[in-house]
């Protein structure tokens, strides 16, 4: 399984999903309309670290995090 | 050294501190950016989320910038609320030349804003409302979108 | 606000009041740049002589150049011995806004570099030796010499 | 008279001078070798404000000040 956790702002609790890549938790997340425009302003984190691609392999046990704009300070 | 508080900064002891603790390290500029929350639009203060796993890796590789020029960095931010004219920021650079330094704390607090994953919420009326036209989108956002 | 004190300055202590002074004045950014004395080429120490009339005037000039951008500005220096690790100079600005003084610390030190009418001396085997090789001529220096 | 006066590393006393204008003090100064470095590197103040020419009128009462280089901070 892989955890999905939304940060900040987003209200929507964890997802424990089955997927290997994140082109399929793109699939599952625009499917939700109530993420669509966090999915175009928010980055992604793999284990946390920000990735600037979909095109990489999920594994079980991994933590997918969607970043939403920040403004600390 | 990256210290998170809860609520507003202790500002002078901060500082205070982080000069003392540096008082023999031979560092001949000293810069701390303090921000402080402004009264405007109606505000009582902000409020802050952070996600540490992801401040601690960013505050690390910069950490590692700066022991490159020979210099290091302090940084204290607040969790929760803060309110007017209370601090929720400090970023500190200690270096032994005054023009790294000076570089150094306005390329350090200008990713800080762009980067680091802190979110801001203004207490307004009892509730607490995401700042997001003040926010900026983290390099590489949007993959995940239709447009992605 | 500009402030000479014999010997060392109070870094610890002049914050603080500077950071109380303007805590209700709204101002979103605080940005002091302390200088401390860096053990360097075998030194006791530097001592400084300052012309204060052309100082009050420079930075009285700058007072107004930061007062265009909603700023203030606020600089202590020390007249005579300041020993290794101890700290000779503090310059802060207060602004509204991040870039505002980020940019105006960075000028304003630069050009207090430049121009203000203070001289360095080492402290070395108990003598006061003008720190010629690391001055900066004023501009509009040489106009009363030969080739002037 | 017009009093001349050195600042800083400068080790001259102050001079009383009947003179009208800068290019007469730059005469009188070069005529001492000791002074002939502190010429070319030192800025000139009239009345306490920097100047960056010797066309400047004198009178009676003015003080001049030599500022040699600087090193703040």
């Amino acid at each position: 399984m892989v955890r999905v956790e939304f940060l900040g702002p987003i209200q929507k609790a964890p997802l424990e999903l089955e997927i290997t890549n994140l082109n399929q938790l793109a699939t599952i997340l625009q499917d939700d309309k109530d993420m669509l425009e966090w999915l175009e302003n928010s980055a992604v984190a793999v284990n946390d670290t920000i990735v600037n691609s979909l095109d990489i392999e999920i594994k079980d046990g991994d933590k997918v995090s969607l970043l939403p704009p920040v403004c600390g300070g | 050294m990256l210290k998170l508080y809860d609520g507003a900064l202790p500002v002078s002891k901060i500082l205070k501190e982080w000069y003392e603790e540096e008082s023999k390290s031979n560092y001949g500029a000293y810069i701390p950016f303090v921000g402080t929350v402004r009264s405007e639009d109606g505000i009582d203060g902000l409020s802050f989320d952070i996600y540490e796993p992801i401040l601690e890796s960013w505050f690390s590789a910069w950490q590692d910038k700066a022991k490159e020029k020979g210099a290091i960095i302090k940084m204290a931010h607040s969790r929760g609320d803060v309110m007017l004219h209370e601090s929720s920021y400090i970023a500190s650079v200690f270096s032994p030349k005054r023009r790294v330094a000076l570089e150094f704390i306005d390329e350090f607090v200008e990713d800080f804003k762009a980067s680091a994953p802190i979110w801001k919420y203004d207490l307004k009326d009892s509730k607490r409302i995401y700042a997001l036209d003040r926010s900026t989108e983290i390099k590489g956002s949007g993959i995940l979108g239709v447009n992605g």
